[in-house]
């Protein structure tokens, strides 16, 4: 049964003819000498990808077409990616126009995955995590075709899977410099920082004069440039890993100070009242209602400080470390050339960013489960 | 005119005043070249720069443009206004640090970005690691300025004879209180400041003619600043370098630099910062045709 | 009325000579050793007093004075010409020109990438994890290398630095804007619906204004950290102009005051700016009705 | 009790039916299961019939409302309005609807907040001055124009969620519980306007409610609803005259049928809800 | 109308008084001005007296109950419970308060709910134990002691906040409108239980309701109060029997009541809001 075309699948037939009359896709390297080779992989890639359309046209299961289309466009992907295996600038411009086509169901793909509502809980997961997934693969793809297709200069962007091989091969390397930037200064300056700013928004707020006084201080000093301490930090405490915890702990400090301060005002007249009526103390309602409530405020500080904390500890680096850290990697690295040691050092934060973002995540839904914003479904 | 621009390696002081100096006394005018100088930064990489087709000519160290050509990114040096080495370590001398055999077990600073490779070639030589440990020496990646050794965090740290030393001085210390480790005179200097250009752009007549020309009015410049040094530094200040007084005692030591201020690239120099290279495995590969003299021979007609 | 205020200003006021006073003392305790360092090296010696006098006033201090910082700010804000290069006025000029421009791209595209969130599922489920992930980026790290890879596509000058904004600056508004756009209870779109209203009604009439008070929170955040990136974007890339170019000079040379003045004119700047978005924000929802508080 | 598929399915009655429900079912997929919000509904309402709904909470009654207005699609069973489909009435604006909250946009005032459907169903400025100004006065909230929501009491916000869903002339009108928040001495006085409202425009009106008195006192039929699932266990026609004084609530005849109409509720009723 | 002065003070009752107010005002500082919420308010509410306060939104009925709570200051004269300042009464745990809403912390299960005030009281685990369980049970909630809040209806989290009131057993309660939110039936049956258990315990409660029937249904006295400024004007002596099924809402004795209540209602009203 056909249902009408999709806009993609329709776009990209007119892109495939278009590519038609732009052949070859790309320049025969020298070195290879079988035009035939070229002509069995054109013909893979339009076969997947008329597969793909196809699937997408005439099959009725939601899943299925999700599946097939999935498969097609990122197969015909992989061959046509083989005809620029060089790292000279082959492609010519029916290249990025079949690239297109398959970029075209790749989102039709991601559009049907997304329709999809899985009874289970692991169809749900599976889901949620392929479908960021393939937009993610799909901005190292299109890297990766321009960065190779062109020819950009190396040391100016290099493509992805030179910066993934760099990564395997620097294990080592970069697990010590993940050991000094995040396991030293990230980690000792986040918990330092984010308990000191706990601790001080709790004291503010037991001593009013001393919220009168700190909050708009508070306010003004988390808006305020505080990278710009770093070179004076070095300058206190030292080229190790002390100094980057004490930027990250500056860093982290106020925004804490700040979210916790306004997760404390949250509770209602009502809620509050209620305490009263109990004569309960200061203490008992802080405990029994205030810092439950303040709950989703001072994880929303956590998650924050999880990305300033990395960012803070890694340009602080710039300013002096002995020569390990990923900060330290990153900046000499570019001198050296070695610009795919830097992409991978990045990318490496990034990973480890997301995962720590991710982690306390976890942790707010577990915490503050009670949350409306965690309830929807749960009734 | 000609347009052609020029990143440096590092911000705007007398370091580079050879060229401010043609620019500002119409000497680039005079060759028909309208020159634009870019001031560089402690992470600007001039080598990226001219490969992203930022520049069409930079000053660089060697080493550096050595690897970047072996890093695919053809690099080659038409020019050597700088003939001498002005690197050097200095260390206090009521510190720990009396010889180079007090080493062991010391924390020194050095530059990195491109700047390490000397001090490497150099504890290379001495047979130190640089891993840490009592057998070793701790190296320390160290900022821009001297607080390093005002802050006694290092034992010993890298100045420049026109720059930071004089810094360590305006901080207190006195000459006679300082270590001087030379790093041309212990031999194991590398060439500094030298012009560069992408090597496929040599096949161009024009371009190659219009480097020639450059060359040779930032030659003019950097001779008639060697004569007039305040006069160089004032012009400098005016391109946005900091602090006169500075400028015009960096100017001096500048000079000294410039051997006869030609320009020449001595080639035995350059065989021996590219052995250095390859020694310390900084190349994969023994460097071919870093240099050319053909652009300088032009010039000097 | 005016004692209200005096409740507000009088906290203030002793928790900044209380900063004062710290800064004072942090102030000896940092610069004592080089000065007796100095001392011993010139065969000086003082008395304990002397030292303090000493280490108040030494021209490169590891910490500056509170006094040396407000005298070396005042003088080079208000004694100069606005055009100096040693002015202040001049180079939180520049930094502002950049911060402004950043922060106007990053809301626009934050305000866009949460429009296109909020009306495609498709885009609501593949792109939130990257917006999150990108920043884990330590964008600042590689300022350098975007300012020059955007100069070999030609783009140079202001907007290589105001795109380092950007990139801060999106994060905060597609964030809130999300939350914003779908702030609406249901009750509201199905009033919406009841109408048969098109999405583009729903949009301009029901999401739009109830994501106003949203965009300016996080237009508060967005634009502060707009400086940070613009400051940033300035440090290593070889700018001449500008509160980061000031930060980065000062440090070559161990200017730790001029360093001091220029961060507080930094601090100043930033005050300014999230006051502005805040002050707007309250006259524009004021029109719009909202209860004052 | 079978009783609703034996009422006005047999029509002889003249006027044309605006809602006719037949086996009408509604289940809600949730994480735990289905809930099957309606069962087996069979209604036909007539023009010019003011129906109210009343039943235990939960038993549907939001529900059915939402599938006349085409805000829920019904699961089993057919629904139709004047004839269309819920979705085809909804796109040519057939009815007001009146939620339980007074839903009003906070930052348009109320004049504004009167003029969204009309500006969304695209009138002229003109036509749009002349019917915020007749619905406004209708509701009794002339000079409350330029205000804005929250400087109105909650009453008077309940009147001009009713004005703005009067001001387009539907011919339907959709409340679901309007007056709930409402005290008991407003309440019966926007009832009286109500009746009045009704009697003078011919509208049809399904109107939801948990108060007996008010149900009696409005409707000219009342369907009872039951829980679990949601279903109509019983259709009191009214034996009212049309015009009714506040004080009829004292007159034995609507205490009787407030009384069946109680029993009905009782049965149907399970004290855990 | 100066009854109220007369009454409960010519003290012949032999039952101590638990609530005495005599000359209250409060007056409210605002942006725009003092808004006088009570005033002159003269009232002895004796042990085991079951009062209900009625009267238009904004008449003062919660800032009453909140005065006797130590929740507010009063401005203007005095008042004492059991003999105390309402501080005091406050910090020896005199009363339970059940607010409007049900005010239920959402990170706590509804056992947790309850045991709240029994944490902060300091109960003994057993102790809690048994008398969450107990509670629950009065108000019909065994089995739903670990579920959260938010996955109860809006009637059973109405009377788990009930029972966190009686759980620790305050001789005096007040209730703000406790069953606002609830539908008829539920609300019958909870005014049952309610009677049963002030005629059990021999409690003292002042309860506010907008539901004339649902006040002399309940109370032993009704106490009706008119905005602006907010004052009691008129205090009706319930002659019902202690003992009340249900149907007695349909007798003369009580519609006369009733009757009587919304005339003094309606007295006080005006139709603006
Ligand atoms: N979106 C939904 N998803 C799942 N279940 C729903 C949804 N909406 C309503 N229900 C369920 O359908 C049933 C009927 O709900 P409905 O809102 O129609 O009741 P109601 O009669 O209006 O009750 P009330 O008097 O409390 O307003 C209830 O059990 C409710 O929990
Ligand atoms: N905190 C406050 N500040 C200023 N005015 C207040 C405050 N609380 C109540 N009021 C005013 O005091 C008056 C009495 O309010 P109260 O809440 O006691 O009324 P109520 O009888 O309980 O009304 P309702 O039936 O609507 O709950 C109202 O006019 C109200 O606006
Ligand atoms: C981060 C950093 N990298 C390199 C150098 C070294 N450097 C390059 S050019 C030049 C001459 C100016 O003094 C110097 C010292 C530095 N100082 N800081
Ligand atoms: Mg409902
Ligand atoms: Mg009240």
């Amino acid at each position: 049964m056909m249902r009408a075309l999709s806009w993609q699948s329709l776009v990209a037939v007119l892109l495939l003819l278009a590519a038609l009359f732009q052949l070859p896709l790309a320049n025969v390297p020298i070195a290879m000498t079988a035009p035939a080779v070229a002509w069995t992989t054109l013909i893979l890639v339009y076969g997947f990808l008329l597969a793909g359309i196809g699937a997408d046209t005439f099959m009725r299961s939601r899943l299925w077409r999700g599946i097939v289309l999935f498969l097609c466009a990122h197969l015909a992907t992989v061959f046509l990616f083989t005809l620029i295996s060089d790292e000279n600038g082959l492609a010519r411009p029916g290249f990025y126009v079949v690239l297109a086509a398959c970029w075209l169901l790749a989102w039709r793909c991601v559009e049907i995955l997304s329709g999809l509502q899985p009874r289970s809980r692991a169809g749900r997961i599976i889901l949620a995590l392929i479908i960021p997934a393939i937009f993610g693969a799909w901005i190292l793809i299109i890297w990766e075709a321009v960065t190779r297709g062109l020819g950009i200069p190396f040391i100016l962007l290099p493509p992805p899977s030179a910066v993934f091989t760099k990564l395997i091969f620097s294990l080592s390397v970069i697990a010590a410099d993940v050991n000094q930037t995040i396991f030293k200064a990230v980690l000792a300056g986040y918990l330092m920082g984010c308990a000191s700013g706990f601790v001080a928004a709790i004291l503010a707020d037991r001593f009013p004069f001393m919220r009168r006084g700190l909050l708009p201080i508070g306010n003004l000093v988390s808006a305020l440039p505080m990278i710009g301490i770093a070179p004076i930090m070095v300058m206190w405490f030292g080229f190790d890993w002390q100094s980057k915890a004490a930027v990250v702990v500056i860093m982290t400090f106020f925004p804490m100070l700040v979210n916790t301060v306004a997760g404390l005002a949250v509770t209602s007249t009502m809620e509050r009242d209620l305490m009263r009526t109990y004569a309960a103390g200061y203490w008992q309602t802080l405990f029994k209602l205030r810092l439950p409530a303040a709950g989703p405020f001072v994880f929303n500080a956590l998650k924050i400080n999880s990305t300033l904390a990395l960012i803070g500890a890694i340009v602080a680096e710039f300013f002096g470390t002995p020569v390990v850290g990923m900060g330290f990697r990153i900046s000499t690295e570019v001198g050296r050339m070695n610009v795919d040691m830097v992409w991978a050092e990045i990318a490496v934060a990034a990973i480890i960013g997301s995962l720590f973002y991710g982690g306390v995540a976890l942790v707010e839904r577990a915490v503050t489960f009670w949350h409306p914003s965690f309830r929807n479904g749960k009734a | 005119a000609d347009e052609v621009t020029l990143q440096l390696k590092w911000v705007t002081q007398s370091q580079f005043a050879g060229y401010y100096v043609a620019e500002e006394k119409g000497f680039y005018d005079e060759e028909n070249l309208d020159v634009t100088i870019k001031p560089g930064g402690p992470d600007i990489a001039p080598e990226q720069v001219i490969a992203g087709g930022g520049a069409d000519v930079i000053v660089d160290w060697m080493a550096p443009a050595l690897a970047a050509r072996d890093k695919g990114v053809k690099l080659i040096n038409i020019a050597q206004p700088y003939q001498k080495s002005g690197l050097e370590m200095i260390c206090p001398k009521d510190g720990p640090v009396k010889t180079e055999a007090d080493f062991k077990g010391k924390t020194l600073g050095v530059w990195f970005f491109g700047n390490e490779y000397p001090f490497y070639g150099w504890m290379n030589k001495l047979g130190l690691s640089t891993e840490g440990g009592p057998d070793g020496v701790t190296v320390l990646k160290q900022s821009f300025d001297v607080q390093p050794l005002v802050q006694k965090q290092a034992d010993c740290i890298s100045v420049m004879t026109y720059n930071e030393y004089w810094q360590a001085i305006d901080a207190g210390f006195k000459a006679e209180d300082l270590l001087v480790f030379n790093y041309t005179q212990l031999g194991n200097d590398m060439l500094e400041d030298g012009l560069y250009v992408m090597e496929d752009k040599l096949s161009d007549a024009a371009f190659k003619d219009k480097m020639a020309r450059f060359v040779k009015a930032s030659m003019k410049g950097w001779k008639y600043a060697m004569e007039n040094p305040d006069e160089a530094a004032e012009i400098v200040v005016d391109a946005g370098g900091q602090d006169e007084n500075h400028q015009k005692r960096m100017m001096g030591e500048v000079a000294k630099l410039l051997g006869d201020a030609s320009g020449k690239l001595d080639p035995a120099a350059y065989e021996r910062t590219a052995k250095l290279v390859v020694d310390q495995k900084i190349v994969s590969k023994a460097p071919e045709g870093g240099y050319t003299t053909e652009i300088f021979d032009a010039a000097s007609k | 009325m005016s004692e209200a205020r005096g409740n507000r200003i009088i906290p203030v006021l002793v928790m900044l000579i209380a900063i004062v006073a710290i800064w004072y003392a942090g102030t000896y305790f940092m610069n004592a050793p080089f000065q007796r360092d100095l001392d011993r090296r010139a065969g000086v010696t003082r008395s304990s007093g002397d030292l303090f006098i000493a280490t108040m006033t030494q021209p490169k201090p590891t910490l500056p004075a509170p006094h040396q910082v407000a005298t070396n700010f005042f003088e080079n804000t208000f004694l100069r010409k606005i055009t100096s290069n040693r002015s202040l006025i001049y180079h939180a000029g520049v930094t502002l020109s950049s911060t402004l421009l950043g922060f106007v791209i990053g809301t626009v595209l934050g305000i866009l990438i949460a429009v296109g969130i909020v009306h495609f599922t498709s885009l609501d489920r593949s792109l939130m994890p990257w917006i999150i992930a990108s920043q884990t980026i330590p964008i600042l790290a590689l300022a350098p290398m975007i300012i020059v890879v955007l100069a070999a596509v030609n783009l140079t000058g202001l907007l290589p630095k105001a795109l380092i904004s950007t990139y801060l600056s999106f994060f905060p508004v597609a964030v809130g804007m999300v939350k914003g756009l779908r702030s609406p209870e249901i009750i509201n779109l199905d009033l919406m619906h009841t109408y048969h209203a098109s999405k583009a009604q729903t949009f301009w009439k029901l999401r739009l204004p109830a994501s106003v008070p949203f965009l300016f929170a996080s237009m508060k955040v967005a634009i502060a950290a707009s400086l940070v990136g613009a400051i940033v974007g300035e440090l290593p890339t070889g700018a001449v102009a500008g509160i980061g170019s000031k930060l980065l000079a000062g440090s070559y040379y161990s200017q730790t005051i001029d360093m001091f003045a220029a961060l507080v004119a930094g601090s100043l700047v930033a005050v300014l700016l999230v006051t502005a978005v805040d002050v707007v924000g309250a006259i524009v929802q004021r029109r719009m009705g909202a209860r004052p508080s | 009790m079978d009783m609703q598929a034996s009422q006005p399915s047999h029509a002889t009655v003249s006027a044309p039916s605006v809602i006719s429900a037949a086996g009408l079912g509604l289940t809600f997929q949730t994480n735990d299961g289905p809930v099957r919000a309606l069962s087996d509904v069979n209604l036909t309402i007539n023009k010019g019939e003011f129906v109210s709904f009343i039943g235990p909470s939960g038993c549907g009654k939001t529900t059915f409302l939402r599938v006349i207005a085409d805000l829920e699609q019904p699961t089993d069973g057919t629904i139709s309005i004047n004839g269309m489909s819920p979705r085809e009435a909804r796109e040519r604006r057939a009815y007001g609807y009146v939620f339980q909250a007074a839903a009003l946009y906070p930052w348009r005032t109320i004049e504004k907040n009167v003029a969204l459907p009309l500006e969304i169903m695209g009138f002229s400025d003109a036509e749009k001055r002349e019917r915020i100004a007749r619905t406004l006065a209708l509701v009794n909230l002339t000079g409350f124009e330029k205000k804005f929501p929250w400087q109105l009491s909650g009453g008077m916000q309940q009147r001009a969620s009713i004005a703005r869903a009067l001001s387009f002339d539907a011919d339907l009108l959709l409340m679901d519980e309007p007056f709930g928040a409402l005290d008991e001495i407003v309440r019966d006085h926007l009832n009286e306007q109500l009746l009045q409202l009704w009697a003078r425009t011919e509208k049809t009106i399904c109107f939801v409610t948990h108060s007996i008195p008010e149900a009696v006192y409005l409707s000219t039929r009342i369907v009872v609803m039951s829980p679990r699932p949601g279903r109509v266990t019983d259709v009191i026609e009214s034996t009212l005259p049309r015009e009714r004084p506040l004080d009829i609530r004292e007159t034995p005849e609507f205490l009787a049928i407030a009384a069946r109409v109680r029993d009905g509720l009782r049965a149907g009723h399970s004290y855990d809800d």
